[in-house]
């Protein structure tokens, strides 16, 4: 199958940077209400401006593979990063997922994120795919970061 | 040549045998062989081939449960059934994530009733200190649910009662939206007098005392261009049987920040976001209006009777019937043992014509109408009130679409006609 | 060859193929080509030419408002939509009197929480010191109304939990069931589980205590001979859609004294005695609880089903989803890395079997499966306390219907098989 | 129209021992929801008994002309009658109501009300009929008369 990239397989076996640590500035729970599958995500920044870095992402994922890999990628892609690069990942990569296979994603933005581009064939795993994106988001406005709802990645 | 305020024109001859060609129930015959006169769309429209291709092509090809799947069929039936809640939402001018499908407008409208019960803060809580506004023109659908509130909540039910002419009493608007009022109930255009109703003015009453205009347009959608948001209010319902769309199958339009601020109505499947069995929250909405498996064809269904409609123009269909509105309102001014009620001027009203004859009950007018092939209602058409506060028991009711024709007026005319005669009321 | 216990047979291939054939969709092809393999009839089952056929009849040839008009269409409509009521009634052994049709099992099982907040006076009335008993393998529709019956009423929400083997704990009903109960719900089979409840003991156990017994039907009467009456409950509530019948329809089957008694809930029109502005009375059961224009179309869709059901016989029909069960069920009990859900005796469980698979995810499972054209649901099934209790987040769930055939069986089970390959999890 | 037959526009038009008199032993109200049809309506025995006479049988009756001159019909031919052949009257008037034309009714038994054989084939209409006389029905057990709910056309 297409879907499962090498990658993504490898991502949901050993999730980078997994676990819960401390410390954090804030610390989300959000859930796939079809499926029941959950992710509680902590983040801890530097400060609260979009050059602020992402100090850490530490999180306890219980999902597919597609989430729990997608949520890896994440931890992988922003930790170390800016809040501002951050957020042009999160956003490149859902423009990917929404992009019903029409946009195949840019690896030197999005990374590992690029094995997801098949995901975007199949509407009902884009949510699975997006869940620890969006915990992410949601955790950033928690720590304080000025994101408009557009940016946090609510749906219209 | 008649036209509307926006200068459409009516439907010519070949358009209009063209649009009928699209209806096929409209080739049976009744009553001894006699063509089909149905002029009774104001209760239910017929459907076009559209409408009906549509369900089933949904049906045969891609039908499974919505949002209650990851396989391909139910994904598929996803996309259909939320392209046509886009689809629906663009013909009254509203985004799709506030439009909630229900399963007639009385359910929608039930569903606003109920959150101000059901709530237990913010601005839809309801107590005896409260009132609730509605007119002597609604329909019970937009009459009912607010009684049944009241009678829930002690609050107290007033109402807007009727000019001579059949219009509603503006004056006394006033003296009625208080700042208890925590609800305006009223409808676009009336199912029995065709009164158009200002709505823009209502809604800006309502909303200067602080309360939520809630309409009732399910006359308004199938005749007339509707912008909903346009119109100022907050909620709207109306129903697809009436708009050449599936039975079963209605809407509420809601403003975003009212909808997410209600509580839910019907519980149960696809409308939670978590569930323990101590307790459990809700999706956002649209979702958390749309309890169990919803009904997926006839949403399909009612976005190919918008894309028909539009397909003909709003503007035309208006035109066209209030062409037939203006026909059927000097025929009957030319009978004087008939009549009108209502608004004598057309372009006041919309849709319908409702009438009594002297001394011959509605009942036996329709019947002599239907033996002759002419189908339309008598009654009260569920506006009990209204007909009381006018003084009759039951009217006889002849309501248009974009499929009734000229001539079909014509037909309902000469019927009408041999109706004196046989009550031996003169004429 | 597998019988029931009413010595019925399963359909022969010869049968099954013929059964197919009146299943349009059953041809189209998913996933590269590949034939569909529809083992989602639990979500919704598919429709066969007969129901789609007389929809369309009703709308080409008969279609009106039903009880709304005394002419030869709507006559023809209220004739066909009560028609319909009784074949509904007669499809589950009750007058038709007794049956209300809603939109879906979800209002119907709303309708009756409802009625325990609306009452007034008399056995409906519900207050703290009153209990609801439910059970820990509802399906949302039937939890979350009580749940939210419960906020409304004061009133407590307790729960039967479940014995290791997925079926009820009886052993606790004793001290669950006292004489504050007023309401007992649960359901006939599990959508997850499979597990056939022993109705009558169940019911029997709530009017020992004076309590109502409220039957979720909608994983029984599809797939079993069910004579509602005879089960002893007092209430049951089923959908149309996962009968071979249309979306947007579903039943209440109420014994005719407690329907008496209940007050409306949704009301408006067609629901009505008496309206005035002040205050209205009601009509009757079973008008009393169908607001609004009705679903005629459904209706005589949902009797063609009917039909259809009885033309194949239930008990065969449940002999032949019987022999599909043990299928699922011995293949997965040769597959070491699968876990079924629920009982492993087939004679005591129905309809589908739910399974998870050791280290893969249910949503992988199922992307697997569907990407060789077999189309099952995974996720909590809308019984997500259930899951919890048995310790999975999610689970896959494989459910049949009178067009199911052995082979499907066969099909899902090898592609079943490239799973733990494609995720490493061995095999 | 074969509906209209004269004896029925007669009826309709002079409706017979119309109005409402004293004595009375019991009056009731009864309305058609579909269309607001009314009747109220009196009635006065000479006991509770089967063999009990129908002294007076007076009303009010505001509706079309088949349920107007359908209690005119009611009145004319069960006053001065007996309980028991009222009853038998009403059972006899509603079998032809109810029989989608297949019953034209025994004038020797329902007298006028034969003129309503073609409201049968009207099934909205038969309701109209039946006001009148579920009215009196209704009313005689208000009177104390003991008769069953179905003799008193009460719907299964
Ligand atoms: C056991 C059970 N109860 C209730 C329901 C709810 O039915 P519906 O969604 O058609 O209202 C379902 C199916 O969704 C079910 O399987
Ligand atoms: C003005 C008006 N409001 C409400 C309704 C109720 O619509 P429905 O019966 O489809 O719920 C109707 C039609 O019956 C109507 O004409």
């Amino acid at each position: 199958m297409d879907l499962y990239q090498e990658l993504i397989l490898d991502h949901s076996k050993r999730p980078q940077h997994a676990g819960l640590r401390e410390p954090f500035d804030a610390q989300v729970h959000h859930v796939n209400p079809t499926c029941g599958d959950e992710v509680t995500l902590r983040v801890h920044l530097s400060g609260s401006d979009p050059s602020a870095t992402v100090e850490d992402i530490s999180y306890d994922a219980l999902g597919c593979s597609i989430s729990v890999a997608s949520t890896s990628v994440l931890a992988q892609e922003c930790l170390g990063h800016s809040v501002a690069e951050s957020l042009q990942t999160f956003a490149a990569m859902r423009a990917m997922l929404t992009s019903k296979g029409a946009d195949r994603g840019d690896e030197t933005v999005i990374g590992d994120g690029v094995a997801f581009a098949g995901v975007s064939q199949y509407p009902a795993r884009v949510k699975c795919a997006l869940l620890g994106w969006l915990a992410f988001t949601d955790a950033l406005v928690r720590a304080g970061v000025d994101i408009t709802p557009a940016e946090a990645g609510a749906t219209p | 040549m008649t036209t509307t305020v926006t200068g459409a024109a009516p439907f010519t001859a070949a358009e209009s045998a063209a649009i009928r060609g699209d209806f096929p129930i409209l080739t049976r015959t009744v009553r001894g062989g006699r063509p089909l006169v149905y002029l009774d769309s104001g209760a239910t429209s017929q459907k076009p081939y559209a409408v009906l291709d549509a369900e089933r092509a949904y049906y045969t090809t891609s039908n499974a449960a919505p949002h209650r799947g990851a396989h391909l069929l139910s994904e598929e039936a996803t996309a259909a059934y939320e392209r046509a809640r886009a689809r629906l939402g663009a013909f009254v001018g509203a985004p799709a994530h506030e439009m909630v499908f229900t399963k007639n407008a009385t359910e929608a409208l039930n569903l606003v009733a109920y959150a101000f019960s059901n709530a237990t803060v913010g601005r839809f809580t309801m107590d005896r200190r409260d009132e609730i506004l509605v007119t002597a023109m609604e329909h019970h659908a937009n009459l009912v649910p607010w009684q049944e509130l009241a009678r829930r909540t002690g609050a107290k039910l007033r109402w807007v009662d009727l000019t001579p002419g059949g219009e509603l009493d503006l004056t006394a608007l006033d003296g009625l939206l208080t700042e208890r009022t925590k609800v305006f109930a009223f409808t676009h255009v009336s199912n029995v007098l065709g009164t158009v109703n200002p709505v823009r003015e209502l809604a800006a009453a309502a909303h200067a005392v602080g309360a939520l205009a809630v309409l009732d347009a399910c006359q308004s959608v199938p005749h007339l261009p509707v912008d909903l948001a346009a119109l100022g209010v907050d909620f709207a319902a109306f129903s697809g049987h009436k708009m050449l769309g599936p039975m079963g199958i209605g809407a509420l339009w809601g403003r975003e920040p009212l909808l997410d601020e209600m509580p839910p109505f019907l519980t149960g499947g696809s409308m939670i976001e978590l569930v323990r069995m101590e307790e459990s929250t809700y999706a956002p909405p649209p979702q958390r209006f749309e309890a169990g498996v919803p009904m997926a064809a006839q949403a399909v269904g009612l976005a190919a009777a918008c894309e028909y409609l539009d397909g003909l123009g709003m503007e035309r269909v208006h035109a066209h019937e209030q062409l037939l509105v203006e026909a059927a309102l000097d025929g009957l001014a030319q009978r004087p043992w008939v009549r009108v009620l209502g608004p004598v001027d057309a372009t006041r009203r919309s849709g319908s014509v409702a009438f009594v004859v002297d001394g011959v009950h509605a009942h036996d007018v329709g019947q002599v109408l239907d033996d002759a092939g002419v189908a339309l209602r008598v009654g009260h058409h569920c506006a009990w009130p209204l007909h009381r506060a006018l003084g009759v028991t039951a009217s006889t009711r002849a309501s248009f679409a974009a499929y009734t024709t000229l001539d079909e007026i014509g037909t309902f005319l000469a019927a009408l006609d041999t109706v004196p005669a046989i009550f031996g009321t003169g004429a």
